[in-house]
C-alpha cells in the first residue's frame, strides 16, 4: 500500500514538474536566452489553460465554445492562443526597461485574470470550467496518473529537445548576441525589435501548451489557477535557481523547487497542532528566503550557462 | 453635485493619499537607488501591522502607534537593505528587482504568521461623516489627508533645506559627481531607506485606518502605487503625490465607466499609457 | 531524467513517510484540506479547529472500530487547484487516507475530485464549496458536501425578504463562484416573485474603497443593499463605507457574510438592520449542542463554515465507522447515515452513535448545521436562518425556507 | 559612394556635427581625423544609424538611407565597428563571427523546422568562411574561447573580422588602433589593405594614430566642432595650419609677443 | 629662460610617480611621473587617447594603480578613496557632467562644501566674487545654464572647500574662445589665491602660453616637459599631435 502510494505521489509530482519545468523553459526562453523580464507569466500559463479547455470540454450553455475536439488540438490551440496574446503585448511592452517590463506583465496578467474571472460567456466566470477531458482518463486510477505523466514528461523531453535544436542553430546564437550586447546585434543586421518579439512570442507559446497540459491533468480550471505567487514567482524562482539561460538548468529548478515546496509539507506537518497552521505560511517565506540566497551565492544557479562550445555542435574549428 | 464629491472624489483622494505616501517610497528608491522595489506594497502591510501591535502590546491609540510603527518600519526597511539588498548593489539592478519580489513574500508571510489572517482593525465602529456644508468628511479622513500633507511637506522641505536632503537629491542627479563632492553613497542609501520606511508605514497605516488590515492589502496596492510613481515621474517627490492622488480618483472614478471588477485593471491602464506617451511622467522624471 | 526525478523523490520522501507510520493498524486516515493560506484564509483556522474538534470527540469517546482512531492530517490547499490537488494527492498516496474532508474553495474541490480522489475511490465531503457545478460532477458517487449549494441559499433569502414586505433591493456581489451563485439564484427568484433589483454590481475584493460602487447601487432608490461576500473581507469593507457614507438603511447577507468580524470592527450598535442567512438544523437542536460543546472547547460556533465543517469532518467519522474502515464501502455507509433513516444523533454523540452501527441498527445524523440528507448528487437541502446581531454574537430569529 | 549632405547632429543645443557635406568613393579609405570633441564619433553614429540626424540626407550607393535602422543598413552593406569593442561577451569567438552574416536561414524561426537541409548547408559555409576570416586575423587559437575572456586587441581584432562576414561595401572604422599593441596594430594595418586592395573594401577610418593614418588613408578629412575643416591628402591636411590649430589650439598672440 | 630654475621651491604640493594602471584589466597608464609645486599651473596635453584624463583621474583615486606612488604634501595618498583626498584639499571637476542639473547654482555650491561643517558664508562670498555672474544666477537650475557657466559652477563647486590643489579635466572642451580666455583668467585668479592647479587640455597652445608648467602624454607615458613656453616652441610637439 505505502510504496503505490509512494508511487503514485512520485506520479504525481513528475507530473506537477514536468508542466512546470515546460514553463520554466519558456521562461529561459525570454529571460535566459533573450533578457525580457516578463513578471506574468500566469497571464499565459492561463491563456493556454483556459484554450485548450474550451477547444477540448463539452458545450455548456452560459459560455462560448465548447468543441469537444481531440486534445491534441487543445494544445495546439493552446500555443497559437498564447502567442496570439503575446503578440500585441510584446508589441507595446518590450519597448519598456526590464523594472517597467516586470510591471507591465503583472498587470498583464492581472488584467487577463480579472477579464477571465468576469466574462462568464467567455470563460465560465468564476465558475470556471469543468469536464476537460485527461488522454488516458478512462485508465485506473494510479495507470491514469501513470499515463498522463509519461505524456507530460514526454511533451517537456520534446520542448526541450525543439527548444534546445532551436537555441543551437543560428537563431538562438542571434537572440544571445542580442542579449549580449544589442547596439552591436543592431549593426550586425540583426532586427532587435522583431527577433526580441519572437522571443517573447515563443516563450508564451511554450507557456501555454504548460497551461494546456496542466488544465488535463486537473480536467478543470478556475480563475484561481492564475496565482501570481504559484504561477509566476514559482516558475521564476525555478529558473534562477536553476540557472537562466541554461534549459536542463531550468528543469533542475522546477525539479528541486517542487520537491522542496511539496515536501516542506511533511515537515510543517511535524510541528506542534497549534503552530502548524500557521507554519503553512513559513512554506512561503523559505521559498523568498531561498530566492534571496540563490541570488547572493550562486546569481547564475545550479547550472550556469554555458559559453559558446556547446552551441557549436559539430567539433571545433582547430581540431579539423 | 456634492454627492460626486462625498462620494468619488474625497474617496478618491483618500486612497490617492495612501497611494502618494507609497509612490513616494517608489519613486525614491526608482531616484536614488535606481530599481523598482516590489517589495513596496508588503513594507507598507508590515508598517500597519506593526502600529496594530503597538496598540495591542502598548495600549497606545492608533494615532500614538503610528510614530512607533514608522520607527519600526524604517528600522525594518534599513535591515533589509543591509541583510539582502545590500550585497547585490554591485551586479545588474535586475537582481534587486528579483530580490524584492520575494522580500516582499517573505514580508507578507511573516504578517501573516504573526497576525493571521482575519482582517483587523484599529478600533471597533464606524464614524460618521460630519458635514462642511454638504461635504461630508469623517475625522480620520481628514486625519489622513493632514498627516499626508504634513509628511509630503516635511520631507520636500527636508530635501530642499537640509544637507543630507540636498545630498539625497544630489545623489539621485548625479551619483558620480555626488561621490566627488564627499557624498558618502552608503550613508544616503541608508537614510533614504530610513525615510522610505517611514512613509511606507503612514501609507499601509492610513489605508488601514480607513478600511481594515489585512495581509493582502499592500500587495494589491503595489500596482496603483507604481503607476503614480510613474505617472508623477520617477524621482520626483511632487510627482509622486500627484500620481498618487490621479490613481486614486481615477480608480473610483472608473465606476462611472466600467463594470467594477475592472476596477483593478484602472492603474494598469494609466500606466501602461504613460509608459508608451510620456515616459518621463507629468513632472519631467527620469527616463530610467 | 525520470529515473533521476523518481531516485530524488523516493530519498526525499522516506523522510516524510515514516513519520506517518500509522501507529495502529486499525486507524482510520482522514485527510483535511482547508485554503490555510490565500484569499480564504481568515476562514480557515475556524474550519480546520472544528474539524479537528469532530474528530478529538470520536477519539475520545472510542474512537473507530476495535481502539482505532481517527488518524487526520491537515493540509493547505491554498484555495488554489495546484497546491489543493499536490496536498490532496499526498494525503491519498502518502499518508493513505481514505477519505477527505474539504478542500474549501469549489475550484479545488472540482480539480481535486476530477484529478486525485475520483480515480482513486477516496470519499470527499467538502464543507464550504459550494458552487452548483460540484453537484453534477461525474463523481462516482464520491463527492459529497455538508454545505448547500449557493442556489438554495440564495432562493430562501430572496423569499424571506420579498415575504417580509421588501420589494426593492441593491444587490452587490463578489466576483468569484460564491458570490456569483448567490447573486444568480437570489435575483432570479426575487424577480420570479415581483420584487425589483434596482442595481446589480459584481465588485473585485481587497479594494480599499468601495464608496464610489456603492453610490452607483444607491441610484435606483432601493434602502436595503444585499451583499454576498465575505465578512471578513470586501464584505466588511462595504458595509462600514456604505454606514460610514449613509447609504442604506437595511444591509442583508448570506453565511459568508455572518463573520465576527463585522461585530468587531464595527460594533453591535451599528448592526441593528444587519440581517445574514445561514444553514441551520431544521430542529435547531444540532446546532445548540455543538454549539455549546465547540463553545466550551474554545471555539466559535459561528465562524463561517464552522458548523459544516464539524458535520463533514462527523459524518466521515460515521462512514468509516458504518462502512468498517473498508475505503470502497464508504460511500454507501455515508448515505446510510446521511438517509434520514433511523435513530437521530445529535452531534457529539458519538458514544451512541457507535454502540448502533455496532448493533446494525439504522441511524442518520442530525448536524450542526442542518438536518443533511443528501440527494442525488450529494447536496444537502438547505435549511436556514435568519441572524441578527445581538451583542457580541449573531443570533437566530427566524428560520427561513 | 557615400554622401553626405549638410548633416547636422544636436543634442538639446549642443551641436555635435554641425553641417557636413561629405562624399566617399569606392574603394577609398578615408581617414577620419580631428581633435577630441569634433564629432567624429557622432557623425558615424548617424553614417550607421543609431541616430537620425536633425538635418541632412545620407545617401548610399545612390539611396536615400536617412531614415533607415541601423539593421537595414547592414544590410545594404554599410557595416561599422565599435571605438570600445561590443563583442557579444557570452559566445565564443567563433559564434561571434557566425552571427553576423545577414539573411542566414536559420536565423528564420521556422527554418530550422521546415527547411532544415538549407540551414545546414548555409551553415555550413558560415563555418568554413568564419574559419577563414579566423585564420586570417591569425585567432584560431581562440575560437572556442568566450569572447568576453579575449584581450582589448583580440576583441579589436575581432571586431575587424566581423565586417569580413559580410558582403559588406562600405567599413566604418572606430579608432581600430586605440588600446592594440605596436606589433597588432601592424597586422591590423595590413589587414585593412588586404581587405581593401583584394576584398575591395571601402573604408571610413577614425583614428588618432597619425602614422596608420599616414599610411594607409587617402584622401584625410579633419573635423573640428562638428565641421568639416579640411580635406585632401596626408601630408597637405597636417601641414594645413587650420589643422595644426584644431589640434593644439589657436596662437596666443598676445603671450607671445 | 629656464623655467625650472624661474620656479625652483623646495616642496612639490603633488608628486606623481611612475604611475601604472587603468580601468579593469587594460594599463592606460604605463608610466606616468609629473609633479605641481606650490601655486603654480601645471597643463597636461597630449594626443587623443595619451591617457591625460586617466593620470589626472588617478590622483583623485578614481583609477585603479598597479604600481608607483602618488605623493601629496608629503603624504602617500595613492589608493585612497575620493571623498577621503576631498578632505585631504584636492578638488576634481570632471570634464562631463560636472554640475547637479536639477539643483541650483547655489545648491550646487553648497555640495561642494558638503564635507565642511561649518559657516559657508565666506566660501560663497568668495566664489560669488570670482565668478560675479553666477551670483546673479544663484537661483537658476544648473540644468538651464551655458555651458560655460556651467563649467563656472562646476569650478566654484570645486573651490568651495578652499584646496590647495585642484584638478580640472579640459575645461574649455566645446567652449566658445571668449569662454575659453574667461576661464583661464579665472585659474590665473585661483591660482593667486594660493591654490595649485593641474589641468588637461586639448586646446594645447593656448593652454601652453597661459600654464606655468606643461607635460606632454603619449600612449599612457611621458613624453616632454618643461615650461610653457619651451614646449610650445618645441617643433616636435606639433609633430606629436599630428603623427610622423
Amino acid at each position: 500500500m505505502a510504496s503505490i502510494g509512494l508511487i503514485n505521489y512520485a506520479t504525481f509530482m513528475g507530473t506537477m514538474i514536468g508542466i512546470y519545468g515546460i514553463l520554466a523553459l519558456g521562461l529561459n526562453v525570454q529571460w535566459g536566452v533573450t533578457g525580457l523580464f516578463n513578471a506574468g507569466i500566469a497571464g499565459f500559463f492561463a491563456v493556454g489553460a483556459y484554450l485548450s479547455a474550451l477547444l477540448t470540454a463539452p458545450p455548456s450553455p452560459e459560455r462560448i465554445m465548447g468543441w469537444e475536439l481531440p486534445v491534441a488540438f487543445g494544445w495546439l490551440g493552446a500555443m497559437a492562443g498564447a502567442a496570439l496574446i503575446a503578440w500585441p503585448i510584446g508589441r507595446i511592452c518590450l519597448r519598456f526597461r526590464s523594472d517597467y517590463l516586470a510591471i507591465a506583465t503583472i498587470g498583464v496578467a492581472e488584467v487577463i485574470r480579472l477579464v477571465l474571472r468576469t466574462e462568464e460567456s467567455l470563460s465560465g466566470g468564476a465558475r470556471g470550467i469543468t469536464g476537460v477531458p485527461r488522454p488516458f482518463g478512462g485508465f485506473e486510477y494510479s495507470l491514469s496518473q501513470f499515463a498522463y505523466f509519461a505524456l507530460v514528461i514526454a511533451v517537456l523531453l520534446l520542448v526541450y529537445w525543439a527548444l534546445e535544436r532551436q537555441l543551437a542553430a543560428p537563431w538562438g546564437r542571434m537572440m544571445k548576441a542580442i542579449r549580449d550586447n544589442e547596439q552591436a546585434a543592431a549593426a550586425m543586421g540583426k532586427d532587435i525589435a522583431k527577433r526580441r518579439l519572437e522571443a517573447f512570442v515563443l516563450g508564451a507559446a511554450v507557456m501555454g501548451l504548460a497551461g494546456a497540459l496542466y488544465v488535463h491533468f486537473m480536467r478543470a480550471i478556475t480563475p484561481e489557477a492564475i496565482d501570481p505567487m504559484i504561477s509566476t514567482f514559482l516558475v521564476w524562482i525555478m529558473l534562477i535557481l536553476g540557472g537562466s539561460g541554461n534549459n536542463r538548468g531550468a528543469i533542475l529548478g522546477a525539479v528541486i523547487v517542487w520537491l522542496i515546496w511539496s515536501m516542506s509539507e511533511f515537515v510543517t506537518d511535524q510541528l506542534p497542532a497549534d503552530v502548524a497552521t500557521q507554519a503553512k505560511y513559513i512554506r512561503v517565506f523559505l521559498i523568498g528566503l531561498m530566492l534571496q540566497l540563490i541570488l547572493r551565492f550562486r546569481p547564475e544557479g545550479l547550472l550556469p550557462e554555458e559559453s559558446g562550445q556547446r552551441t557549436s555542435y559539430r567539433s571545433p574549428p582547430s581540431s579539423r | 453635485m456634492i454627492e460626486f464629491f462625498n462620494f468619488y472624489v474625497v474617496p478618491g483622494i483618500v486612497t490617492g493619499s495612501v497611494y502618494a505616501l507609497g509612490a513616494i517610497g517608489i519613486t525614491l528608491i526608482f531616484g536614488i537607488l535606481r530599481f523598482g522595489h516590489f517589495a513596496h506594497g508588503d513594507l507598507a502591510t508590515t508598517g500597519a501591522y506593526l502600529a496594530l501591535g503597538a496598540t495591542a502590546l502598548l495600549g497606545l491609540t492608533p494615532w500614538v502607534a503610528l510614530p512607533v510603527a514608522m520607527i519600526l518600519t524604517a528600522l525594518l526597511a534599513y535591515g533589509i537593505h543591509r541583510l539582502f539588498y545590500r550585497h547585490l548593489e554591485s551586479r545588474p539592478k535586475i537582481l534587486t528587482v528579483m530580490a524584492s519580489l520575494g522580500i516582499g513574500m517573505m514580508l507578507r508571510s511573516i504578517v501573516q504568521v504573526v497576525w493571521g489572517v482575519d482582517p483587523l482593525a484599529y478600533g471597533s465602529g464606524i464614524a460618521r461623516a460630519q458635514s462642511f456644508g454638504g461635504l461630508m468628511l469623517r475625522p480620520r479622513e481628514i486625519a489622513t489627508l493632514a498627516l499626508t500633507l504634513a509628511l509630503v511637506a516635511a520631507l520636500l522641505a527636508f530635501l530642499r533645506y537640509s544637507k543630507w536632503g540636498k545630498a539625497m537629491r544630489a545623489m539621485s542627479d548625479n551619483p558620480d559627481l555626488a561621490r566627488l563632492c564627499g557624498v558618502n553613497n552608503d550613508q544616503v542609501t541608508r537614510l533614504t531607506w530610513f525615510i522610505v520606511g517611514t512613509l511606507a508605514a503612514a501609507s499601509g497605516f492610513c489605508l488601514g485606518i480607513n478600511t481594515e488590515l489585512t495581509t493582502m492589502m499592500g500587495w494589491s496596492a503595489m500596482l496603483s502605487m507604481f503607476a503614480a510613481a510613474v505617472l508623477g515621474g520617477v524621482g520626483r517627490v511632487e510627482g509622486a503625490v500627484v500620481g498618487g492622488l490621479v490613481i486614486g480618483l481615477a480608480e473610483e472614478l472608473s465606476v462611472l465607466l466600467v463594470p467594477s471588477p475592472y476596477k483593478s485593471a484602472t492603474a494598469f491602464v494609466i500606466l501602461l499609457a504613460i509608459l508608451l506617451l510620456r515616459p518621463q511622467g507629468i513632472f519631467k522624471g527620469k527616463v530610467l | 531524467m525520470k529515473k533521476k526525478i523518481l531516485a530524488s523523490l523516493a530519498a526525499l520522501t522516506l523522510g516524510g513517510m515514516l513519520t506517518n507510520v500509522p501507529v495502529m493498524a486499525q486507524n482510520a486516515k482522514v485527510a483535511y484540506l482547508v485554503g490555510i493560506t490565500g484569499p480564504i484564509a481568515g476562514l480557515a483556522p475556524t474550519m480546520v479547529q472544528s474539524m479537528k474538534f469532530a474528530a478529538e470527540q470520536v477519539n475520545t469517546q472510542g474512537g473507530i472500530g476495535k481502539g482505532g482512531k481517527i488518524d487526520y492530517s491537515v493540509y493547505d490547499s491554498g484555495c488554489n487547484p495546484q497546491l489543493a490537488t499536490d496536498a490532496a494527492t499526498k494525503a491519498v498516496n502518502i499518508n493513505g487516507a481514505i477519505g477527505m474532508v474539504g478542500p474549501s474553495c469549489s475550484g479545488e474541490v472540482i480539480a481535486v475530485a476530477n484529478s486525485v480522489t475520483v480515480p482513486a475511490g477516496v470519499l470527499l465531503i467538502t464543507s464550504s464549496g459550494t458552487s452548483p457545478k460540484i453537484s453534477t460532477l461525474d463523481d462516482k458517487d464520491l463527492v459529497f458536501r455538508t454545505v448547500p449549494s449557493d442556489d438554495y441559499q440564495g432562493r430562501a433569502l430572496a423569499r424571506t425578504l420579498k415575504a417580509h414586505g421588501t420589494d426593492k433591493v441593491a444587490m452587490t456581489y463578489l466576483n468569484n463562484d460564491y458570490g456569483l451563485g448567490l447573486a444568480e439564484a437570489f435575483s432570479d427568484e426575487f424577480k420570479k416573485l415581483g420584487g425589483t433589483i434596482t442595481a446589480s454590481r459584481a465588485h473585485e475584493d481587497k479594494k480599499p474603497s468601495y464608496r464610489s460602487d456603492l453610490a452607483e447601487l444607491a441610484k435606483g432608490g432601493a434602502d436595503t443593499l444585499v451583499i454576498f461576500a465575505y465578512g471578513n473581507s470586501s464584505g466588511l469593507t462595504i458595509v462600514r463605507q456604505a454606514m460610514e457614507n449613509g447609504f442604506f438603511k437595511n444591509f442583508i447577507g448570506a453565511d459568508g457574510m455572518r463573520d465576527e468580524s463585522v461585530i468587531k470592527a464595527l460594533g453591535d450598535e451599528n448592526l441593528k438592520n444587519y440581517l445574514v442567512s445561514a444553514p441551520v438544523g431544521a430542529t435547531g437542536a444540532g446546532f445548540e449542542k455543538f454549539s455549546k460543546e465547540f463553545k466550551a472547547a474554545g471555539g466559535d460556533p459561528n465562524g463561517t463554515f464552522a458548523a459544516t465543517s464539524y458535520d463533514a469532518s462527523f459524518l466521515m467519522a460515521l462512514a468509516i465507522e458504518k462502512a468498517g474502515g473498508d475505503k470502497a464501502k464508504l460511500s454507501k455507509a455515508l448515505r446510510e447515515v446521511g438517509s434520514g433513516q433511523g435513530e437521530a444523533i445529535l452531534p457529539g454523540e458519538w458514544a451512541k452513535a457507535k454502540q448502533l452501527i455496532a448493533e446494525g441498527k439504522p441511524l442518520h445524523y442530525l448536524g450542526a448545521s442542518g438536518d443533511l440528507h443528501f440527494d442525488e448528487h450529494g447536496d444537502v437541502a438547505g435549511n436556514y436562518a435568519l441572524y441578527k446581531v445581538s451583542g457580541n454574537a449573531f443570533v437566530e430569529v427566524e428560520k427561513i425556507k | 559612394m557615400l554622401e553626405l549632405e549638410g548633416i547636422v547632429m544636436a543634442f538639446g543645443g549642443f551641436h555635435a556635427v554641425d553641417g557636413v557635406t561629405l562624399s566617399v568613393e569606392k574603394g577609398q579609405v578615408l581617414g577620419l581625423i580631428g581633435p577630441n570633441g569634433a564629432g567624429k564619433t557622432t557623425l558615424f553614429n548617424v553614417i550607421a544609424g543609431a541616430y537620425t540626424p536633425t538635418a541632412g540626407t545620407i545617401r548610399f550607393l545612390g539611396e536615400d538611407i536617412t531614415r533607415l535602422r541601423t539593421d537595414e543598413r547592414f544590410h545594404k552593406g554599410l557595416v561599422r565597428t565599435f571605438q570600445i569593442p561590443h563583442e557579444f561577451h557570452r559566445l565564443s569567438v567563433l559564434e561571434n563571427l557566425m552571427v553576423v552574416p545577414p539573411r542566414q536561414p536559420g536565423e528564420n524561426l521556422f527554418a530550422n523546422w521546415f527547411e532544415w537541409g538549407k540551414v545546414r548547408r548555409v551553415e555550413e559555409e558560415v563555418r568554413q568562411k568564419a574559419i577563414e576570416v579566423l585564420a586570417f586575423l591569425e585567432l584560431t587559437h581562440v575560437a572556442n574561447e568566450r569572447a568576453g575572456h579575449l584581450s582589448g586587441g583580440q576583441k579589436k581584432l575581432l571586431e575587424l573580422g566581423r565586417t569580413m562576414m559580410t558582403d559588406a561595401k562600405l567599413v566604418l572604422l572606430d579608432e581600430p588602433a586605440a588600446g592594440v599593441n605596436r606589433t597588432l596594430l601592424r597586422k591590423l594595418e595590413e589587414k585593412i589593405q588586404i581587405l581593401n586592395r583584394e576584398w575591395g573594401y571601402t573604408f571610413i577610418l577614425i583614428e588618432h594614430d597619425m602614422e596608420m593614418i599616414a599610411k594607409l588613408c587617402h584622401p584625410v578629412v579633419c573635423m573640428a566642432e562638428g565641421k568639416v575643416l579640411t580635406q585632401g591628402e596626408f601630408l597637405d591636411v597636417r601641414n594645413d595650419p587650420r589643422v595644426l590649430e584644431a589640434y593644439l589650439g589657436e596662437t596666443v598672440t598676445e603671450e607671445r609677443a | 629662460m629656464n623655467a625650472t630654475a624661474a620656479r625652483d621651491r623646495p616642496q612639490p604640493i603633488l608628486i606623481m610617480h611612475q604611475v601604472r594602471g587603468g580601468y579593469g584589466d587594460a594599463d592606460i597608464l604605463q608610466g606616468v611621473s609629473l609633479t605641481v609645486m606650490p601655486q603654480e599651473i601645471v597643463v597636461i596635453v597630449g594626443p587623443n587617447g595619451a591617457g591625460k584624463s586617466t593620470a589626472m583621474k588617478a590622483v583623485f583615486g578614481l583609477v585603479r594603480i598597479r604600481s608607483g606612488a602618488i605623493v601629496f604634501e608629503g603624504e602617500d595618498i595613492t589608493g585612497w578613496s575620493p571623498d577621503r583626498i576631498v578632505r585631504r584639499g584636492i578638488s576634481y571637476v570632471p570634464q562631463v557632467d560636472n554640475v547637479f542639473r536639477e539643483m541650483t547654482v547655489h545648491e550646487n555650491l553648497e555640495m561642494g562644501a558638503f564635507l565642511s561643517k561649518g559657516d559657508l558664508s565666506a566660501a560663497f562670498d568668495r566664489i560669488y566674487a570670482l565668478f560675479p555672474d553666477l551670483k546673479a544666477k544663484r537661483h537658476a537650475l544648473a540644468g538651464d545654464l551655458s555651458g560655460g557657466q556651467r563649467q563656472m559652477v562646476a569650478m566654484g563647486r570645486a573651490l568651495m572647500l578652499d584646496p590647495k590643489l585642484l584638478l580640472l579635466d579640459e575645461p574649455t572642451a566645446g567652449l566658445s574662445p571668449k569662454y575659453m580666455q574667461q576661464i583661464f583668467q579665472i585659474c590665473r585668479d585661483v591660482r593667486d589665491l594660493g591654490v595649485s592647479i593641474l589641468l588637461v587640455e586639448q586646446h594645447a597652445k593656448q593652454a601652453l602660453a597661459f600654464c606655468d608648467r606643461g607635460y606632454v602624454l603619449a600612449t599612457g607615458a611621458n613624453r616632454h616637459e618643461g615650461s610653457g613656453r619651451e614646449l610650445l616652441d618645441d617643433p616636435e610637439i606639433a609633430q606629436m599631435f599630428l603623427g610622423g
